[in-house]
């Protein structure tokens, strides 16, 4: 039978002749070393792991050079596998505590050999006959058995799920959600207008927005909005703007064409 | 005959070349079994026009359907014709089987699966409190359910004003749920892991560790005889209440 | 057929009155059918202790159980045994003529088939042992996937610190992939036999693990959402960042 997973060699990211480095195809460090080990066409209880070790560092090395971004574990485990050819290739110290480089190196290839033992057999397990699509149940059952007392059904996977999405929603919804505040432009327009009918004089903007804001946090929406309805209601003739220099402050008074109460009752009703 | 070949391994090829009319007793199996199969399987009574497309070419539906008619006519299950149809029904003198079961297993609501499971981790848990986490009023009904299906109980009576009742899961909640004391629940961290909780779980959200199914809790008084009279769920004199 | 013959009514059963002297032959028989009518009525596997429940007193259920099984076993429906209890299925070798358009089975993605076949291999187990064998973390998600197929299920608490919360899997995986037991798990006797599902690495050393990005080390505080909002990741007002 073929194992699932050399059906998908091909899509993987390691060709040895183009070198087309493509680390997203590997579900891990792990995977890639087995995918490694097996290109060494041994059996897996007889690979060379320093070869195998110095063929991740290669391949991370190259990964890294043409910089794809690589995740930590690949990392970390190239940290190691050096550490594991350092250990295989210096002859062990007598008073050296810690394991030796072999017992390093059997504990990798244990891995190895668990990890393809398991692909292995999920491949074993999903072509099984499976039911509902080789082996079938009755088409017209008669009765539905009950064997509980409680003549409820409901799984612990039920119970579990509908506890962890309703803590969660609830948890969710309980954080008090703060409106920030924006103001629009026809927002700013009707404020200015409430404000123009009565000013002779020259007045800065500052002054009117002030009132009108809650926060400080709304200072620079209601003075951009406010500033591009004035320039609109200049052009209307509908107020006169007035400013020294750059970033002094923004006078306004009434101008020509003032806002009479008919046209503010419209707006004000405009607005809802 | 070649195609019926297919599905029959070991069956020496020179009897194909026997023409239909002596159909080989070995193929008359296998168009057995195939009708069997089929009138298994399907959820209506299955057409006897239907069940000759499936067979080997040549098969005598019809005489294969009143073999198995024969064959099934004493067991447990019959073989039965309706129209030209065939379906499997179970011995009429043994409805009584099939029939007993009347009480249908009926799944728990949403909101019965969300009241269990505030009782189940929070118990002893008063009704406030579950609504409280519900965030909605939970109907009588609901709790009712839970106490006929025999996993919630009344645990005891809080000791705070108005007195209000706990509840707490049953022994039978443990055995449906295939549980073996309640701190088996999964915590924070396990429901995080199964995908059961999103990644991001808000930081206010915090699970017990629920207490003993038998303990009472140091705030909690035993339920008694007369607490249920009182609670309208006895009636008085300690007759049963159903 | 000649098997077949020997249960079928009528047919007088000498080797039966010698075993179970006690119980009447007619009686046996009669317990054959209800046992078969039960479980053929029945879409879902039926449980030998409810069989028996409905058995007359003093019938050999598992007895009974095994007869049918063999009386079947040729036929194009089979009895087949699941955990502790019974179910009539078509026979796999008919698949060709079963299938239908609508059939669905599940697709797994090769992750989730990775996770159910350790899980299967190697239950109990915990989902860092499952991490430990594959070598990657376990997405959110994939455990959820499997359990809500009803092939996997939280089976308890290992009694190691943290009682991480173990991981195994359902009669009705068994039945999805036609296994009467754990046992029969494909070449599990193999893989036991070379080590491979002690679980343990032989030698005291272990390579590196994935960071549980779930779990937080020893000098670690959790991250709270008003860090992530300090820090800019997550706009203020807790609103889902996605």
């Amino acid at each position: 039978m073929e194992p699932l997973w050399q059906d998908e060699t091909a899509e993987r990211g390691l060709h040895e002749e183009a070198l087309v480095v493509d680390i997203a195809g590997f579900e891990g460090p792990l995977d890639l070393l087995l995918h490694l080990a097996r290109s060494q066409r041994v059996d897996l209880s007889r690979i060379s792991v320093l070869a195998l070790a110095e063929q991740y560092i290669a391949f991370i090395e190259r990964a890294r050079s043409i910089r794809i971004e690589l995740a930590a574990d690949y990392l970390v485990m190239a940290a190691w596998l050096a550490y594991l050819k350092s250990r295989l290739l210096i002859p062990q110290q007598a008073k050296d505590e810690g394991p030796s480089g072999e017992e390093m190196a059997s504990a990798l290839a244990f891995r190895l050999k668990r990890l393809e033992a398991m692909r292995e057999a999920a491949t074993r397990l999903i072509n099984r006959n499976r039911l509902g699509r080789d082996v079938f149940v009755r088409g017209a059952p008669e009765h539905i058995v009950t064997e509980r007392k409680s003549g409820f059904d409901a799984s612990l996977y039920d119970l579990l799920s509908a506890y962890a999405s309703l803590r969660q929603r609830q948890a969710v919804t309980q954080v008090t959600i703060e409106k920030r505040h924006v103001w629009s432009l026809s927002d700013a327009r009707l404020i200015l207008a409430r404000m123009i009918g009565d000013l002779d004089d020259w007045t800065a903007l500052d002054h009117f927005l002030v009132r009108y804001m809650a926060t400080p946090k709304e200072r620079a929406t209601a003075i951009a909005s406010s500033f591009a309805a004035s320039l609109e209601m200049v052009r209307e003739g509908r107020l006169e703007i007035r400013q020294e220099e750059a970033f002094a402050p923004i006078y306004l008074r009434r101008g020509p064409n003032p806002i009479d109460a008919e046209t503010l009752a419209e707006m004000e009703a405009a607005r809802g | 005959m070649a195609e019926a070949q297919k599905y029959l391994p070991g069956v020496p090829d020179e009897e194909d070349e026997i023409e239909a009319a002596s159909f080989d007793p070995r193929l008359e199996q296998e168009a057995e079994r195939i009708a069997e199969a089929l009138v298994f399987a399907s959820a209506q009574p299955v057409s006897e026009a239907y069940i000759e497309s499936r067979l080997p070419r040549g098969a005598d539906v019809h005489g294969i359907m009143l073999r198995l008619k024969a064959l099934y006519a004493a067991r447990g299950v019959n073989l039965v014709q309706v129209a030209d149809h065939w379906a499997f029904r179970t011995a009429a003198d043994l409805s009584f089987v099939v029939q007993t079961d009347e009480q249908e297993v009926r799944k728990l609501s949403r909101a019965a699966l969300e009241v269990l499971s505030i009782i189940a981790y929070h118990q002893p848990v008063t009704r406030a409190e579950i609504e409280d986490i519900r965030g909605v009023q939970t109907s009588k009904g609901t709790l009712d359910v839970l106490m006929e299906a025999g996993w919630v109980r009344f645990r005891g009576r809080r000791r705070t004003p108005g007195r209000p009742v706990t509840f707490g899961t049953t022994r039978d909640f443990l055995d449906h749920f295939g549980l073996e004391e309640l701190r088996d629940l999964p915590g924070i961290e396990e429901l995080k892991g199964a995908g059961l909780l999103s990644g991001r779980v808000p930081s206010n959200l915090n699970i017990p560790v629920p207490t003993g199914d038998d303990e009472l809790a140091e705030n909690e008084d035993p339920i008694t005889q007369l607490d249920l009279e009182e609670l309208g769920l006895l009636t008085p004199k300690g007759e049963e209440a159903d």
